[in-house]
């Protein structure tokens, strides 16, 4: 078996030895999302500039490769982005896992594109994306 | 791979004729050839089943039981011949004690509420740390409802029943019914029907026995075990889906209101009163599934003409091969060890989450799979929150075991 | 043999087309052609239905939902695209709404059980004085279990629902489910379904439509309808056995407690507490009849790729035709004449038994009911033991017709 | 369509106009049976002779064509015959309506053999015979 085209090189270092992982204790926002079929779990914990951008995020997840990967990408991806691109972002990953075909300017997220081939692990790789738009839409309804 | 492995699972019902029943086995799945492991979960179906369907539907099906004509008599005819076949491949007492559910859950809620609900509250009902769903749930629904209690026997660490606790749980006489697994679904362990159905009525408790797993791999002989209720799901046994079986003894069945209420389960039916047909019709309401039943003798004359002793020669051999192979496996622990199992393969894999074993294992055409196997407690026992699971059928070959082992050991290569 | 109904029988459908579908027709029985009249009891199933379910077996089968691999992920899709389509096929709001059960008894079980659980003693079913076994033990069951009240609205003398009664029965306000076929099987009469609900909702009550009958031979909306539930049986459909249809509104399946305990329709579950799945999995326990509901979505495509249009008006027509052709055989008195009515009537006939006319239909190689038809109250009131039943599908021909009625007039000229 | 085989001749004329139908005021035994599935009903009325033979018997049976037409025939066959004989004709009407042939010697009661390929009817010949059985073994265990 060669290295498989899911679990690329960036997907399974993610997963491994994820570069945005751990506790942010400067946090002003924390949300979480999970999985109760897997066990997946995603905790986010972010501070927000002036602008709404995300200034900082760290994620602790416990779960498979696809989900940790996805968190951690995810992490580096958002950070100084605000609510709309989050949003943007979050629908072109939707459309690469729903279609295996990822809308330029995905960058390093077209490595879930397979999943396309894989339904039911779609929700692996977009639970840490959910759980950071429940957590922006929970900031700004309060 | 081992010589004497081929030899003995060559034997056990000459397995590529085996193979050549089964269509779908000649499928690929992401451009590799379907190695099928997932069987505990749900077989595939010999083109005998197919065909039987196929041809009933095609001459001879009309509904049954109520029409004088020809063909609702002969349809009649084949739906009751199953039957008599269930209650052989049982050792039934009577044909009577056979009633045809949609599957082995059907049954146990057909049990848990007829019977249960002749239970008073204090009463028990005992089940195991290692049940499946169904044989857990429809017990906590009527706990719930009645008020009967719900006891709990554990497992020990290898996965096997702790008969010692299991004969302390029985010792205050409350239990009623113990209803237990036969074999495990994700442990691989076949319990001792015999010793558990012996420990039971020494304290006056009858016995469920859910035998979704075990009737596929082992001879059953309800009589000869001395059960009181037992129960199968034609999916697993190579039948069609939409078909399972509650066997239970005649005065049990007698004694037991009936569950669902329509036609064909009355004997005289007036607004004020109705009355109920003989067993088992009293627990048929409705047109049952006719095609299916058929298509489930079917699957068992398929099942009979390999024979209980091949099947169980063949998974043996296939079982051991499999755990020495999945053995040495870097990384990979097998979950459950009790000495008497069957073909079904519980194991985790250091750093690797079963999920991704499952996915991975997919995209080179094996499937198997990876969750909590409808056994969430069992998961809290044994500390994990999924295992992935390989199981086998009477189509299994070492071959497809190497090269599960074989592709195993790359993916944990990727994680390391 | 009436040209004009040739003309409008063969329109619609062609016919010829659709018999070449139903391998079945072409089988003998006792050395004649079948002429299958009984299909208001079990439809025969097209090749298309036939062949769907031993393909899905040949090339894609896998237990559905839980599994990560290809085959499952496959097997689920296919599943679930019948639930949408099953929706459109109701003009439900939402594939949510779908439940899969065995049958139409299984759903009004279940809706008895857990709907009715809801009732209190004192609290009133109303059913009718036409509904089948299926739609009224139930109901008997619920009543003597829980201490609701069962109330009965009668039926005028031609076999339409007494509307009147009806408005009687509600005034009180303590109606809270009327439970009313929307087709009788014995009758043929076709109830107002929007007349009724629209008084049962003035009236506070909820309504349950037993369209086992009915949804074979006319479009239903059950929005347009406003009805709360709705029945159907994919035997009659054209499609598989075991395996039917509860349709309800969202927020009532959302209250509703689960009926069967299991794998698949829970969310957690632990000893202590289970938590279930959102709807509509609370309500499909284990493992579900995968293949028989890839059947049915089949038959559905099946139906509407012939529509209601061109069903319909072959049905009329054929009605109407066999209305006038039976009104002519001497001694024989159909029973039900209600103005809205379809395919399937009634009769006795002066001095023979129903039994023996469908004996002697039979050998002629014609398949009619005879019997109380699981309505044995219906029975009573109309003052007879048994009747006689041909029913029409959409291959029935007028030629079929024309042998029934000829046959008929033989047999009576045996017996005077 | 021709006369039917089942429903020949001699079994319509019974049915139609019975020979041995209706009450027996001087009847000391008693009995009916009844199929609730069709409605059948056969009631029985019958004087025993010293050697417990059958000297007069009576149906009235309110049912299918062969039910009726059953009834009449048995009880034509069956007078002057005792237990031991009711039993045996009985046996071989039940093999007649089981394989279709009937042993010789069943006389007119052959006319049931068809029944063999109509299952579900079987029960509407044989019902007066376990009517009839059943009350001759009442009798003796009194
Ligand atoms: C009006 C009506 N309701 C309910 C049923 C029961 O259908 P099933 O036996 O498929 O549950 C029937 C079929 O016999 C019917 O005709
Ligand atoms: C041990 C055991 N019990 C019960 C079941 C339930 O079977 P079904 O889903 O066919 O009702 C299964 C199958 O998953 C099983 O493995």
């Amino acid at each position: 078996m060669a290295q498989d085209d899911l679990y690329r090189t960036v997907v399974l270092e993610r997963a491994k030895a994820p570069r945005h992982a751990g506790p942010l204790p400067t946090a002003t926002l924390n949300g979480q999302g999970s999985n109760p079929l897997c066990g997946d779990r995603v905790q986010l914990h972010a501070v927000l500039d002036g602008q709404g951008r995300i200034e900082a995020i760290r994620h602790e997840t416990r779960g498979c490769a696809i989900c940790a990967a996805s968190a951690d990408l995810m992490a580096g991806r958002v950070t100084g982005q605000n609510r709309t691109r989050v949003n943007r972002l979050h629908a072109e990953l939707v459309e690469a896992v729903e279609t295996g075909t990822a809308p330029e300017g995905l960058g390093e997220l077209a490595a879930f594109a397979p999943l396309h081939q894989h339904r039911s692990r779609r929700r692996c790789a977009l639970l840490p994306w959910s759980a950071l738009i429940d957590m922006l839409n929970d900031d700004k309804d309060r | 791979m081992d010589q004497s492995v081929i030899t003995s699972v060559h034997a056990a019902g000459s397995l590529r004729h085996v193979r050549a029943d089964f269509p779908i086995l000649s499928q690929k799945v992401h451009g590799k050839d379907l190695v099928f492991l997932d069987s505990a979960a749900s077989a595939q179906k010999p083109r005998q089943v197919i065909d039987c369907m196929a041809d009933t539907m095609r001459t001879q099906y009309a509904n049954i039981h109520r029409g004088l004509y020809w063909m609702s008599e002969r349809t009649t005819e084949a739906y009751e011949a199953v039957r008599d076949q269930v209650a052989r491949f049982l050792g039934a007492a009577a044909r009577e004690e056979v009633v045809f559910t949609r599957n082995s859950t059907e049954a146990i809620n057909l049990v848990a509420h007829s019977y249960g609900g002749l239970l008073r509250p204090g009463q028990v009902v005992l089940v195991s740390e290692m049940e499946h769903h169904a044989n857990l749930v429809p017990w906590q629904m009527l706990r719930d409802r009645t008020g009967v209690e719900l006891r709990i026997t554990p497992i020990t660490d290898d996965g096997a029943l702790d008969m010692e606790a299991l004969a302390a749980n029985l010792a205050d006489g409350k239990v009623a019914l113990v209803a237990i697994t036969h074999m495990s679904n994700v442990l691989g362990t076949i319990t001792d029907a015999r010793a558990i159905i012996d420990m039971a009525h020494a304290a006056g408790a009858k016995v469920l026995l859910d035998g979704s797993q075990l009737a596929v791999h082992r001879r059953v002989d309800v009589q000869a075990l001395g059960a009181d209720f037992y129960v199968v799901t034609g999916h697993k046994l190579y039948g069609p889906t939409g078909i399972g079986v509650l066997w239970a003894r005649r005065e049990l069945l007698e004694a037991m209101p009936p569950f669902l209420g329509g036609g064909d389960m009355i004997s005289t039916v007036s607004f004020e009163r109705s009355t109920w047909a003989n067993v088992p019709h009293k627990f048929e309401a409705g047109t049952p599934a006719i095609i299916e039943t058929i298509g489930l003798g079917a699957a068992l004359a398929y099942i009979e003409s390999i024979g209980f002793d091949a099947i169980g020669a063949h998974e043996d051999a296939l079982t051991a091969y499999a755990l020495e192979a999945l053995g040495n496996v870097s990384g990979l622990k097998v979950i459950g060890t009790a000495p008497q199992r069957g073909g079904v393969i519980s194991f985790t894999m250091k750093d690797v989450h079963p999920h991704d074993i499952a996915t991975l294992l997919d995209r080179n055409g094996i499937a198997v799979r990876a969750g909590h196997h409808c056994a969430e407690p069992l998961m809290r026992r044994l500390g994990v929150t999924a295992t992935a699971r390989a199981s086998f059928g009477i189509y299994t070959t070492p071959e497809e075991i190497d090269l599960l082992a074989r592709t195993l050991e790359q993916i944990r290569g990727f994680f390391v």
